[in-house]
């Protein structure tokens, strides 16, 4: 049962981490690139760098149809209908902060926002900084005991006075699915706008945007094997006519005097300034790789490799899982042993996992653990990445205990 | 569908072109057939947007055909708008949302006008021009 | 005379030009990069990319050790007392609006901001739309007949009820070093905060800021020979601790919980996000580089090239110059001559020059110009880039007339 | 400057010592030294902030010269607590400004822990450290 990973060849980092002998298990975290993102990095910055959307001369054209090429192929992934729904950001982070800055004034003193309690500090800050300069309520809806947002008290919590629900697809501490379908369904009954935070759950499986039914979705690009610095927005028409534009400058504007200025709509209304031209045509180049792997067969190898991942750590005495995790992670604590200390240990002997508190600082405080570990998988994962974890686990715990 | 005679003869005129230099010339040459604008015309309510020159678009439609007017301050743009308007002269609303525009710049040799790089303007003037005719 | 630049063939981009019979002008828009930045992203995305600020394991302090050394890089380049007082951001229009949120708070109704009436849209828009959500007064401080500035109006503008002046060091449009040293004493006098877009100055020599004594200086690393994606927020320590907080979420806060947060200073504390790993270790060797030429060599080849494209436009007739520029650039009319029609024929000779409004709508209205064409160089532009261009005018303006 | 007799022990112990494993075994043995705090000593006011474990530090200056105590719920971060005491024990504030702790660690072969990583948080305790010693 050693599990490899047809795809693992196409990442080049996995040749320096071996040089290193270093076992990477932290892709939740960021993922690694395949070699055509890398390519088409260079590609562009090789082949001559220009601007977009500013000048006719064969440069900023060739710049220009390979950026919009970029967006068009990410509306394709998602099975958006227009390219004009996907508004390229820095990540999921700022689609975020988009969203809360650009629906403020859609908010009146007393209004509601629901998030739950298992939101990744994006997409809880935000919100919570939103409800304290409106004066809004802040609803964190309870998860139940299998660690999903708890649909009866959501029913019950989430009311006329609810103008938005955000909340994530995948959560990237207990790796479980959130019952999104019931979610958005009781927010569209309502009247709510609704947000989901598609972070961890765009890199496994791909979505149907237009079955999915939110108003807005998010995710980075660095999590589904892209480059960092890129992130996107995706909104149905009606909802990103409803956002107010935000950050200001270059070619966002329409017509510009010194008193008063007129905005483009999405999605060149909210990139201004000089985007990440050459990120957001590499993942472009991601996208494509993606789109030319049997996705089956990810889904498989991946699901493979998480049963083993929960088998193994099930061996392990003393140690607690924080949920049943569906895919992609297992978060977990061993009893008597402090995550900081288990994960030193481990970074010493070349498991690269996850400790602490994920950006979820109130989920774990809820959850009573001061930290926890998580491992993480990519598609390029394989069973011998697991089996170092596993030993070196056992070696850090027999030291600690 | 058979094309107007105008866009026949842009056709002709173009297809045959052997150079960036021969195209230009064109053209000025089709710019200087565009029935001029008076200033009235030229207002800001005719004018398109979104283009970093100056355009204006004027539509009518008689008899459920659309006739289109256009004017521009530079004098390439308006070869161009001369070219397009010959190719939708006098067709009803569902005709002009059918035609294929882009590929009808491709056959004259002109598609890179239509670049997404939003500095020309081509584009906006035919979203304009869709609006219009869903309107009227 | 043919001024051939020692340091083109650092830059791969001129090899593609060359191919594609290509005629970069444009580098004020962004310029192109030396192989040292393609090697270091490729270095980093091959050698194995990970999240930074997160982890204790190897490769997450790789990446952090790298992207904190790009930003010491950043600071000794401003000659900045500390690497803390560098926020990396998306680019100088994001650093601008960061700014123009981050100080709201400071601004009562009927308080002045003072723009210049040259400022690109990036230092013109967040300041309007700031003086537009909290009731201020946008001063236009007029240039004088060189196109700079003018200090007597300034001085006379300027008051006791200015909290805020924003200029740009060096003109996009104009190619005039502005007389900020004046200004920026008169900021202070008047106990006026001071920003300063540096987006085209950081490219020309190479500044102090302990010296220039402006709270905030932005600018972004593509104009600067590094890759896009990446800004600099430079601030001074007691400037920096009044901007409130703006974008919220991963490594930004201190602690969390569901209903309140603190956040961390700056640098970490304004940088939401998984930031732009690869582009700001990229931009630590775009400035590597540049650190390692002649910074002599490299003025003087600029001004020979620079007083070369004035002599050459000069010979044109019915050619106007905008300004007298200083430096970098030269933007002209003809008259008689669209500037649109202009750069449509030299983009078909494979002539890459910018035409229009150059993110600077209300400076051309002003000037009484529909657009205009703007040659701009690099530190990689040559004698015969100069004169490929000076032909194809030529031959363009023949059609034209 | 001499250093104290717990630092010279310190230096001799982890200075010869082989590998991570005998490393991470030295300083799992130093946390036990840490002499613990009380329930009303590990509270907020206490709280190092910036580490992803729970630290604590206080300190005190006696005679003009500053002893520190602190704790963790992080076995190892103890351990490095430990030999960060056991260099500044008893150090002036004049002392403790100048004391290069990077190269401390360096010698006792763990500079990686204080790596800018923000997680580990050694950094931060370094910080809270000059801050008591500049307020006090
Ligand atoms: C669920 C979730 N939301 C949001 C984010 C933020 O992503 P980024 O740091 O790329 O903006 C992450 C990643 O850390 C995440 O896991
Ligand atoms: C003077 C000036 N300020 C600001 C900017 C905006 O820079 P960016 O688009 O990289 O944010 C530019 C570049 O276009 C500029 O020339």
């Amino acid at each position: 049962m050693s599990l490899p990973s047809p795809w693992r060849a196409d990442f080049p980092a996995f040749a320096a981490f071996g040089r290193d002998c270093q076992t990477y298990l932290d892709s939740a975290a960021t993922a690694q690139k395949p070699q055509a993102v890398l390519d088409a990095l260079l590609g562009y910055y090789a082949g001559g760098a220009a601007n977009v959307h500013r000048a006719q001369h064969t440069p900023g054209e060739r710049a220009t149809l390979a950026f919009e090429g970029a967006r068009a192929k990410v509306a394709a992934w998602l099975n958006a209908d227009s390219a004009s729904q996907i508004v390229f950001t820095r990540g999921a982070t700022e689609s975020l902060n988009l969203l809360a800055y650009g629906l403020e004034h859609l908010f009146a003193a007393g209004e509601q926002i629901a998030v739950s309690a298992l939101e990744h500090h994006a997409n809880l800050l935000p919100w919570q900084q939103l409800a304290q300069r409106r004066g809004l309520e802040l609803l964190v809806l309870p998860l139940d005991a299998a660690g999903d947002i708890d649909l009866k008290q959501a029913e019950r919590l989430i009311g006329p006075r609810t103008r938005l629900l955000a909340v994530s697809q995948l959560s990237n501490v207990l790796g479980r699915w959130q019952p999104l379908e019931a979610l958005l369904t009781l927010a569209r009954a309502r009247g709510a706008l609704s947000v989901v935070d598609g972070a961890q759950g765009a890199v496994h499986g791909r979505h149907d945007l237009q079955a999915l039914a939110c108003d807005f979705y998010v995710f980075s690009a660095h999590k589904l094997y892209g480059p960092d610095g890129l992130g996107v927005l995706y909104g149905r028409p009606q909802a990103l006519e409803r956002l107010r534009h935000w950050q200001f400058g270059g070619e966002m504007v329409q017509q510009a005097d010194y008193h008063e200025a007129h905005f483009r709509p999405a999605p060149l209304g909210f990139e201004a300034g000089t985007p990440a031209i050459g990120a957001a045509i590499a993942f472009g180049a991601a996208l494509d790789y993606l789109e030319g792997l049997d996705g089956e067969a990810v889904a498989a190898h991946e699901a493979a490799l998480h049963a083993r991942l929960l088998a193994g750590l099930r061996a392990f005495d003393g140690l607690h899982l924080l949920a049943e995790p569906h895919t992609a992670l297992a978060s977990f604590v061993v009893e008597g042993v402090h995550n900081a200390d288990l994960s030193q240990l481990l970074a010493e002997q070349g498991v690269a996992v996850r400790a602490g508190q994920h950006c979820a600082m109130p989920l774990l405080r809820r959850l009573g653990l001061p930290g926890a570990l998580r491992v993480s998988l990519g598609l390029y994962s394989e069973g011998d990445d697991l089996e170092r974890f596993f030993a070196a686990l056992h070696h850090a715990l027999a030291l600690l205990r | 569908m058979s094309l107007p005679a105008a866009a026949r003869e842009a056709l002709a005129a173009f297809a045959q072109c052997p150079g960036w230099e021969q195209r230009a010339r064109l053209l000025l040459q089709w710019g200087e057939r565009l029935e001029p604008l008076d200033d009235t015309e030229r207002c800001e309510a005719h004018r398109v947007h979104g283009c970093e020159s100056q355009v204006w678009l004027l539509g009518e439609r008689r008899d459920g055909r659309w006739h289109f007017r256009a004017g521009s301050d530079a004098r390439l743009l308006r070869g161009l708008l001369a070219v397009l308007l010959a190719r939708v002269e006098g067709l009803t609303a569902e005709e002009l949302q059918a035609v294929d525009l882009a590929d009808w710049f491709a056959r004259l040799g002109l598609s890179r006008q239509l670049s997404p790089s939003r500095s020309n303007g081509l584009n906006a003037v035919l979203q304009r021009m869709r609006e219009l005719a869903a309107q009227g």
